[in-house]
């Protein structure tokens, strides 16, 4: 067990729901965990599971309706986040915790200029002149390894190419060392070779900044080369969270297991062409009638009676792995 | 290899920049400059490269869904490169697209039903009960329920919306299906779900893939043969396990090298390549990849390597070792 | 007290006319701005508002008198006159004047809308700077008092008719300043009028207002000293006296008659039995009920009196058919002759009801149209742009249609030849009866006025029973002004002539 | 943490109204003002339909004996110096009004879809004259086409129909084009193209049921304005000539000589007037919200 | 950059030259010229007289020769005479531009700085009572015919101050003068504020869902900041075209309002001069007014680019 000043973030059983006219939507449904100084995170899971919800709930950012926080807490360094007031909650978003948005093609102010748009974050939270802010802004942008900063400050994020956007909102968040940075699927629709350009750069500045990391993914391979913790979520339940050593080597829930297997081997070790990949059966339910039990188990080949009438409990099966699952400890026998 | 079912010869596409008061044209997005390859009957060939080095525009021009400024299409021997759109018709059933974006190329306005349907119906394939039946049909080859017919797109999750688009594309029976990236938005699960349907496929009717995708994984996995593209020209193309196993090419090779491994013993990342893409409205002179490549040399910024056979069916451009690409270490 | 001097008369303008020059002009839009600049030789006594004969008074001439057999009118013109622009005023003037109007002069008008005033002149001849004769081919007594209208005011020679429409010359009390289109006329005082201590205004001016309710409103607000003359309705002076009791308004005919122009020449109006069905039909007193709230005037072509001089006594009147008092009656009568004619209940007589696209004649017509229901008439109305009324009637291209007939002098020879003889250029239905035309000269000639209201009379019955151009009514409009406004004469048998307000002056 | 009633949330959400009545219900209490809207619109759709069977009294009969009469029970909303009944007159001009509102909208409507969509379309020459003409029609003052129009053509329904349908054409055929220009690019059209649909079928069934928002909003938006054009070109002498009862010709004639001493001539059709605009205009807002997928729950 | 203007300016010639043809023929189509009424004020017709003034003021040509005479006189600088007021056109037209001018620069000004903020705040708080009060606010502005809400202003002044601000050629005082145009201009501009409101309304709830409002309230940025510093700088686009449009339009929308608080603007002198026929004044006063029109789209477009980096116009 780690130090208790050690903890960034805690998380507790955080509940977000959407009221939606098909019904109630839980999204994120009694979510707990902790972040430490300079570790990373991940979270992974299936499209739609909630991963984005549980990201933006921490920023308390949850579009409002339909979505609404409703229980849990949030616990940055000390302070409950979800009893602030508005204005306390404006002093620690984008200062004390930062985000990557899923798509940061989009999430940049078209009609402002890159510099600015840091500017504005530095100011917000430092009381600094402009040309000092500006100052820090070109700092960032050089940080972030973009070629001749100062220029590029001045132009609009149309003007720059994609990689370099995504650049930019990196320098964005971070440009007040922040305690916590949540990155939300930072690399998808860029290919390998710039996705390994850009990871780096984060873990370079993490290591530095020593910024507790939530990587939210979809690529078990990113998460394997990045991150030290993993909590795999599944119809908005944690339903696995353990040392990605420990779930990489014998994941305990069937979903996780599923997933690992559907990873098509890396090329250069040989496949025959054709291969079938392994998949999961079945489809995700409807976050509006979930099932009774585990949300999981009409998919499971484990699932027997009780998962369909009794949800399993998070247990700990051993060195803080933990997996909602009846039958946690013969899913890696029966794989 | 089988018998050629589509034959590309030196396809270029240069989009004009415009400007000025009669619309002069003052620049050309190199969009594809120059690529050739054949793909056999029953066989796929994979396409990777960066975004925006031209993937898409490949794809769109040999269905001829955009005009080539140059070079030849050639279905089953015909020349379509010229016809017109009315002499296209016919053909367009003999080839097909699931494009890049799934949820777009769906018009939110139909249900999925009338969208698998549609192409049917302009053909006057089918039409009434019979219509509906085929595309039950459809829905459940693509493991969609037909009481799913009835749903809009926004009502389908992203996997299943690309479901709907392969449906659409299978309406017709088609010889050739070119996926553009057709599971880059999807988690492994569901990726694993269209991967396998498109191999069953493949083998159940003999249909011919040309597939594009960013990860290699799944290249690896679906592909007979992988090209690699790179600022609208083919790098490299080989056999698929000729390709994994001995890339020749340093952008090949930078490309293989940053796949994050599943696997947390295995070695962290560390990109091989820095830099932006360069655009191609300027390509850089010479070789277009000088500006990144760990191994650049003079002659790279101003001689332009050909795509060269390196044996054993593998092609590849690049200076390194007389036109070998295989450098003399890989660090 | 007596009448003070000074002060600018502000009044707002109906609309804006077409130019300066009131010979050019058929409006009163013309007369009320421009008469203040001009003088006549004669003119009806401006602070009588019956015109008559015995109101005449010497403007520009100092006497007249018919010599040679009353075929020749002789004035003595008034010496030291001056025109605006400094030059003397002669006879030369009047020659030019007339001379023009008879359209024998070099110089020509554009438009020359009272040509006919003048058929029985021969010429004009001058004796010295300061006489003048007309010479007559017949007498003529009313001529004196055509001559005494606003519509016949003395034109410097020297001054071309284009001049006058943009910049009018004259030797009236008031001189011309600026005449802005839409927007304002501005005349200022003559100071070297040649009648003493006149005028008493400094100037008067003109807001071009088109917008009535605005017009009204900037009236109660103050900002005007006095409404356009003869624009008030009545249910509009009802308004201003609510909101500014202390206003002084007056209402008085404006021998402006309303009439129906039927086009005999075509069907099914040159059937005489629908024609006097349609005359029997018509509930007059409904119109003035509706239109006027009672005040208006029924009558003949003639303005009934007693402000009119020569209309036909009430009598008379109802001798005529549809001027009966009962309605119910006539209509009874017309329905029998409409069925003669092979009208009835189940067949209807489909008829347009051309008019202009304007309040004052599409009210009417809207009125009409119902009336004429009773008779199995579907009247459908058929609104004219101004453009196109005159050109329309002028093809025929009618069946009937609601006109407005202004009268600017109270006399017969004005109204009967105008509108009733053959040829006549205003005689827009074409009527033409030789027999009564005789009578037209018959009556003209007359100097006795018993015997000519004897013949004007029977002649004015006749017109009626002809059904030519039936009169539905003579309106009347009020004019308001603020109470310090002084010296106001609102004229009862015309609107043409009391506007040279040189006499008004204001109490401040 | 406040205490959250999932109940009325999930009610406000429209959770148990998923389909028919019970959805169109949710619908119209969630967008109170947009139903309010319907409703007038409904209403005077109606009362225009069946205007014969509701006013009291002849629309045009003129009674002298009854000028002026204050409202009364004999009279709702008493009657105008003809002595004509201003409900009847306002009933039948329900018809008048929204035959111009609906007809010049639906006209300028139709052709400017038309035009746009070819235009956005077809693009090349055709897209060039059109633009032009457009620019043209544009830089004249619409109350002056329609000034000119009614003037050359003489002022009757069918005649201000169209003079206020032509400026409407630009202003639709725009929006169109914009909206074609922008979906002619989306990958579903493409993929209409590539199963070898003709172009203008593409054009119809893919192209124009997506225009369909934006065109709805503006056509209701139009038919409030157009109304009010025509009360202003009768206010200038150019609307719907007498005797047919135009709610714009009822209020211009009226506002002037009335406003004080008979005050229900001008009430009454100005509320008439604007009840109907009012009503589309939030009809339109509400449809606006609604059909914007992302303002759904 | 220049080649763009350079290519602007042409098309606006090619603009303008169409509605140079636009509107001599419209004006020929229109039954009835001058002359007929001039004889309809004077009460008759004389076919002679009338042949003969035709011929005076050359309408008797053809209808080519007339629009080439016209048009060359006009790229001269040669406007001709006013066939009523027998005045030089210019003298007629030149005076009441800027009344006009000013009247509409009012209007707009009203209409963004009335329209703009209150749209923003009802999009921001889209749903609640204040959003449909001012949406309430708005549509009452859009729903009066205008004719008649400045009759109403006119009637309310009158009784309630005794007075009322009619149109004052000579304000002695900077607030007379404000006075004069103000109330007209508040009365036009109140329809097109509220036009103006529900645009930014629509503009700015698309705009609040985009995610770089989430990325700016990520950062700490206050409601107002991101409302107005992020939100409504590209929601304005919209907007502006919605200006522009209507600054065309107003022409149309003055007419009634000139007329109804008699102000002697262009406006009506327009209509007044289509009623009169005379063409010298409709035509060449039609040509201004569409080079101010395709000016104003002209700087429409250039304000795209001030508000949005993205547009170039390079094309
Ligand atoms: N604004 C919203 N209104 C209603 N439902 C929403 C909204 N935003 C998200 N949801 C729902 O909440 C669930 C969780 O969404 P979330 O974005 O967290 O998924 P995710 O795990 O990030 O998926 P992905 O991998 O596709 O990004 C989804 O089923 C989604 O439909
Ligand atoms: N219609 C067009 N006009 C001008 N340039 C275009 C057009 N379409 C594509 N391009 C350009 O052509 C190049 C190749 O585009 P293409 O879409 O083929 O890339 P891609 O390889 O499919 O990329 P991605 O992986 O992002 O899909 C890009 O630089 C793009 O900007
Ligand atoms: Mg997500
Ligand atoms: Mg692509």
């Amino acid at each position: 067990m780690t130090e208790k000043s050690d903890i960034v973030l805690d998380v507790k059983n955080l509940k977000t729901v959407f009221f939606t006219n098909s019904g109630l939507f839980k999204a994120v449904d009694d979510v707990s965990f902790t972040v430490k100084r300079g570790e990373t995170l991940a979270i992974v899971g299936e499209s739609g599971c909630g991963k984005s919800v549980t990201a933006l709930s921490l920023l308390r950012l949850v579009p409002d309706p339909p979505g609404r926080i409703v229980g849990g807490s949030v616990t940055l360094e000390g302070t409950d986040l979800l009893t602030l007031d508005e204005a306390a909650m404006r002093a620690i978003r984008g200062n004390r915790i930062s985000m990557i948005f899923q798509e940061p093609m989009t999430s940049l102010n078209p009609v402002m200029r890159i510099g600015d748009q840091i500017v504005e974050a530095v100011r917000l939270h430092r009381n600094l002149s402009a040309k000092e802010a500006h100052d820090i802004a070109v700092e960032m942008l050089r940080l972030v390894r973009i070629p001749e900063p100062a220029r590029r400050a001045g132009e609009y994020p149309h003007q720059l190419s994609g990689g370099m956007r995504q650049r930019a909102m990196i320098a964005m968040a971070l440009a007040c060392r922040p305690a916590l940075l949540i990155a939300d699927e930072p690399t998808t629709a860029l290919d390998v070779t710039i996705q390994a350009q850009i990871l780096a750069l984060i873990l370079d500045l993490q290591k530095e900044l020593g910024t507790g990391l939530v990587l939210i993914t979809h690529d078990l391979g990113v998460v394997a080369q990045t991150a030290q913790r993993v909590i795999v979520m599944y119809a908005g339940k944690k339903v696995e969270e353990a040392s990605v050593e420990a779930l990489f080597a014998a994941p305990k829930h069937p979903y996780t297991r599923g997933l690992m297997a559907s990873i098509p081997a890396v090329p250069a070790s040989g496949v025959p062409a054709q291969a079938r990949l392994n998949e999961i059966p079945g489809t995700v339910p409807s976050l509006v009638r979930l099932p009774t039990g585990c949300a999981f188990a009409p998919r499971c080949k484990l699932a027997i009676k009780r998962c369909q009438e009794e949800y399993p409990p998070l247990a700990d099966w051993g060195g803080g792995h933990l997996a909602a699952c009846w039958r946690a400890a013969e899913v890696a026998e029966v794989a | 290899m089988t018998e050629a079912l589509l034959e590309v010869t030196d396809l270029t596409k240069h989009y004009p920049v415009r400007a000025g008061v009669l619309r002069r044209q003052v620049g050309t997005v190199h969009a594809v400059d120059g690529v050739s390859f054949a793909l056999g009957t029953g066989e796929t060939l994979g396409l990777v490269g960066e975004s925006g080095c031209g993937k898409s525009t490949v794809a769109r021009s040999v269905l001829r869904l955009v005009e080539p400024t140059s070079g030849q299409i050639r279905l089953r021997g015909e020349d379509i490169t010229h016809l017109s759109k009315a002499e296209l018709r016919p053909h367009r059933r003999s080839m097909q697209i699931v494009f890049q974006d799934p949820f777009a190329s769906l018009n939110p306005r139909m249900t999925a039903g009338d969208i698998v349907g549609e192409p049917i119906a302009v053909h006057g394939l089918a039409s009434g009960k019979a219509l509906e039946a085929r595309v039950a049909k459809l829905f459940e080859q693509v493991g969609l329920r037909p009481d799913q017919m009835r749903n809009f797109p926004h009502q389908f999750s992203g996997g299943q919306r690309q479901r709907i688009c392969i449906a659409r594309a299978l309406a017709l029976e088609p010889r050739l299906i070119v996926c553009d990236e057709p599971v880059s938005a999807l988690d492994v699960s569901i990726q694993a779900q269209v991967i396998n349907l498109l191999i069953d496929l493949q083998r159940q009717h003999g249909f011919s893939y040309l597939f594009i995708a960013h990860d290699l994984a799944v290249v690896a996995h679906i592909s007979h043969r992988v090209a690699v593209m790179y600022l609208g020209r083919i790098v490299e193309i080989a056999d698929k396990d000729e390709l994994f196993r001995n890339p020749r090419h340093p952008y090949t090779q930078a490309l293989l090298a940053s796949v994050p491994i599943a696997n947390p013993h295995a070695k962290k990342i560390a990109p091989l390549v820095d830099g932006d893409v360069p655009s191609p409205v300027n390509p850089p002179s010479g070789c277009a990849f000088h500006t990144r490549c760990r191994f650049a040399m003079e002659r790279c910024k101003t001689e332009r390597p050909a795509l060269v056979d390196a044996g054993a069916g593998h092609q590849v451009a690049c200076l390194l070792n007389e036109g070998t690409g295989r450098p003399n270490a890989i660090p | 007290a007596g009448p003070k001097q000074g002060g600018i008369l502000r009044m707002y303008h109906r609309d804006s006319p077409a130019n300066a020059s009131i010979h050019e002009g058929a409006t009163y839009s013309v007369n009320i701005p421009f008469m203040p600049v001009f003088n006549n030789l004669v003119i009806f006594k401006q602070d009588v508002a019956q015109n008559s004969m015995d109101s005449i008074v010497p403007e520009l001439a100092e006497s007249w008198a018919w010599v040679n057999d009353n075929k020749t009118l002789t004035f003595k013109l008034r010496q030291g006159v001056k025109w605006h622009d400094g030059k003397p005023f002669t006879s030369a003037d009047v020659k030019c004047t007339f001379d023009m109007l008879m359209g024998k002069a070099q110089q020509k008008f554009r438009q020359n809308p009272r040509k006919a005033w003048y058929n029985e002149v021969n010429d004009i001849t001058t004796n010295g700077d300061f006489e003048v004769s007309f010479n007559l081919k017949r007498p003529q007594p009313s001529l004196l008092a055509l001559l005494a209208s606003g519509y016949t005011p003395v034109y410097p020679c020297h001054v071309s008719p284009a001049e006058m429409r943009t910049h009018p010359i004259g030797t009236g009390p008031f001189k011309f300043v600026e005449f802005k289109a839409n927007e304002s006329i501005k005349l200022t005082r003559n100071p070297d009028y040649w009648r003493e201590g006149r005028p008493y205004l400094d100037g008067i001016e003109f807001t071009i207002i088109p917008n009535r309710s605005t017009a009204i409103l900037a009236f109660v607000a103050g900002k005007f000293d006095m409404t356009f003359p003869t624009e008030v309705t009545i249910p509009l002076v009802k308004d201003v006296k609510s909101q500014a009791p202390n206003a002084i308004c007056e209402i008085a005919p404006t021998n402006v008659s309303t009439n129906i122009i039927v086009n005999s020449t075509a069907a099914p109006f040159d059937n005489a039995d629908i024609r006097r069905a349609m005359a029997l039909a018509l509930d007059r007193k409904a119109f003035i009920s509706i239109l006027f709230e009672g005040q208006g005037d029924i009558g003949g072509t003639m303005l009934p009196p007693p402000n009119g001089l020569w209309g036909m006594p009430k009598e008379m009147l109802e001798t005529i058919p549809g001027y009966g008092p009962d309605v119910k009656a006539n209509r009874d009568e017309a329905r029998k002759l409409m069925q003669k004619a092979g009208y009835g209940p189940d067949k209807h007589l489909a008829v347009k009801v051309s008019t202009r696209n304007i309040p004052v004649y599409r009210d009417p017509a809207v009125i009409l149209i119902d009336q004429l229901k009773s008779i199995y008439i579907d009247g459908e109305l058929d609104v004219v742009e101004t453009a196109n009324w005159f050109p329309k009637i002028a093809r025929k291209d009618y069946m009937i249609g609601l006109n407005l007939t202004g009268n600017a002098v109270d006399d017969p020879d004005q109204s009967f030849y105008e509108n009733y003889s053959c040829g006549s250029e205003r005689n827009y239905t074409n009527y033409c009866n030789k027999e009564i035309e005789k009578l037209f000269d018959v009556q003209s000639q007359e100097t006795n006025i018993d015997k000519r209201k004897k013949l004007v009379w029977e002649i004015d019955k006749k017109l009626q029973e002809d059904v030519a151009r039936p009169i539905i009514f003579h309106s009347r409009m009020g004019t308001c002004w603020q109470p310090y406004v002084k010296g106001v004469t609102i004229m009862t048998n015309s609107s043409y002539n009391g506007y040279r307000y040189e006499d008004l002056w204001l109490d401040k | 943490m406040a205490t959250i009633d999932y109940d009325l949330e999930l009610k406000r959400a429209g959770a148990n109204a998923t389909g028919g009545w019970r959805r169109v219900l949710f619908l119209a209490r969630r967008h109170v003002l947009g139903a309010a809207g319907l409703v007038i619109m409904t209403v005077f759709v109606l009362t225009a339909i069946f205007a014969d069977f509701i006013a009291r009294y002849d629309p045009l009969t003129v009674d002298a004996a009854h000028a002026l009469a204050r409202p009364s029970a004999a009279h709702w909303m008493g009657t105008d110096s003809f002595g004509r009944d201003v409900f009847s007159r306002i009933i039948h001009g329900a018809r008048i009004s929204l035959a111009v509102g609906i007809g010049s909208t639906a006209l300028g409507g139709t052709i400017g879809v038309i035009v746009g969509l070819t235009s956005g379309y077809l693009a090349g020459w055709f897209d060039l004259v059109f633009q032009r003409v457009s620019d043209i029609l544009q830089a004249l003052p619409l109350l002056v086409l329609a000034l000119v129009m009614t003037a050359a053509l003489g002022p009757s329904l069918p005649n201000v129909i169209l003079a206020i349908a032509i400026p409407l054409i630009p202003t639709v055929a725009r929006v169109i084009r914009a909206n074609t220009l922008a979906l002619r690019e989306q990958p579903f059209v493409e993929a209409a193209k590539s199963i070898g649909m003709s172009e203008v079928r593409i054009a119809i069934r893919h192209v124009l049921p997506n225009t369909l928002a934006p065109l709805i909003v503006l056509a209701t938006a139009q038919l409030g304005s157009t109304i009010l054009t025509e009360a202003s070109l009768s206010f200038l002498g150019l609307g719907i000539p007498e005797p047919y009862p135009s709610w714009g010709r009822m209020l211009s004639e009226s506002a002037a000589e009335y406003v004080r001493t008979a005050p229900w001539l001008v009430i009454f059709p100005g509320i008439a007037i604007s009840l109907a605009v009012f009503g589309t205009n939030l009809f339109g807002d509400a449809l606006r919200d609604i059909l914007d997928p992302r303002q759904r729950g | 950059m220049f080649a763009y203007l350079v290519r602007r300016l042409f098309l606006m010639l090619v603009t303008l030259f169409g509605i140079s043809i636009v509107i001599f023929f419209l004006l020929r189509i229109v039954p009835g010229n001058i002359v007929d009424i001039l004889f309809a004020a004077a009460g008759y017709v004389d076919p002679a007289d009338k042949v003969n003034l035709e011929k005076e003021l050359g309408i008797d040509q053809p209808l080519v020769v007339q629009y080439l005479h016209w048009i060359g006189g006009f790229l001269r600088g040669d406007f001709g005479y006013s066939y009523v007021s027998e005045k030089p056109a210019l003298q007629e037209i030149l005076p009441r531009i800027p009344i006009t001018a000013r009247l509409a620069g009012l209007a707009l000004l009203f209409s963004a700085s009335i329209g703009i903020p209150l749209g923003v705040i009802s999009a921001v708080k889209q749903g609640t009572k204040l959003d449909y009060a001012l949406r309430v606010f708005s549509l009452s502005g859009l729903s009066l015919p205008s004719f008649w809400l400045g009759l109403l202003i006119l009637t309310a002044s009158v009784a309630m101050f005794g007075q009322m601000p009619i149109f004052n050629p000579n304000p002695q005082t900077w607030l007379e003068a404000f006075a004069t145009y103000a109330v007209p201009a508040a009365a036009v501009g109140f329809r097109s504020a509220a036009l103006t409101m529900r645009i930014t309304r629509s503009s700015m709830l698309e705009v609040l869902r985009q995610d770089y409002i989430r990325t700016a309230r990520a950062k700490g940025a206050s409601d107002a900041a991101v409302n107005y510093h992020h939100a409504l700088k590209n929601a304005i686009l919209p907007v502006i075209t919605v200006i522009g449009i209507e600054a065309a339009f107003l022409i149309g929308g003055l007419i009634v309002t000139e007329t109804v608080f008699n102000i002697p603007g262009v406006a009506r002198f327009l209509v007044e001069a289509i009623r009169w026929r005379d063409y010298p004044i409709v035509q060449n006063l039609v040509m201004f007014i569409a080079i101010v029109v395709v000016f104003a789209n002209f700087t429409v477009d250039m304000l795209y680019a001030v508000f949005d980096p993205r547009i170039r116009f390079t094309d």
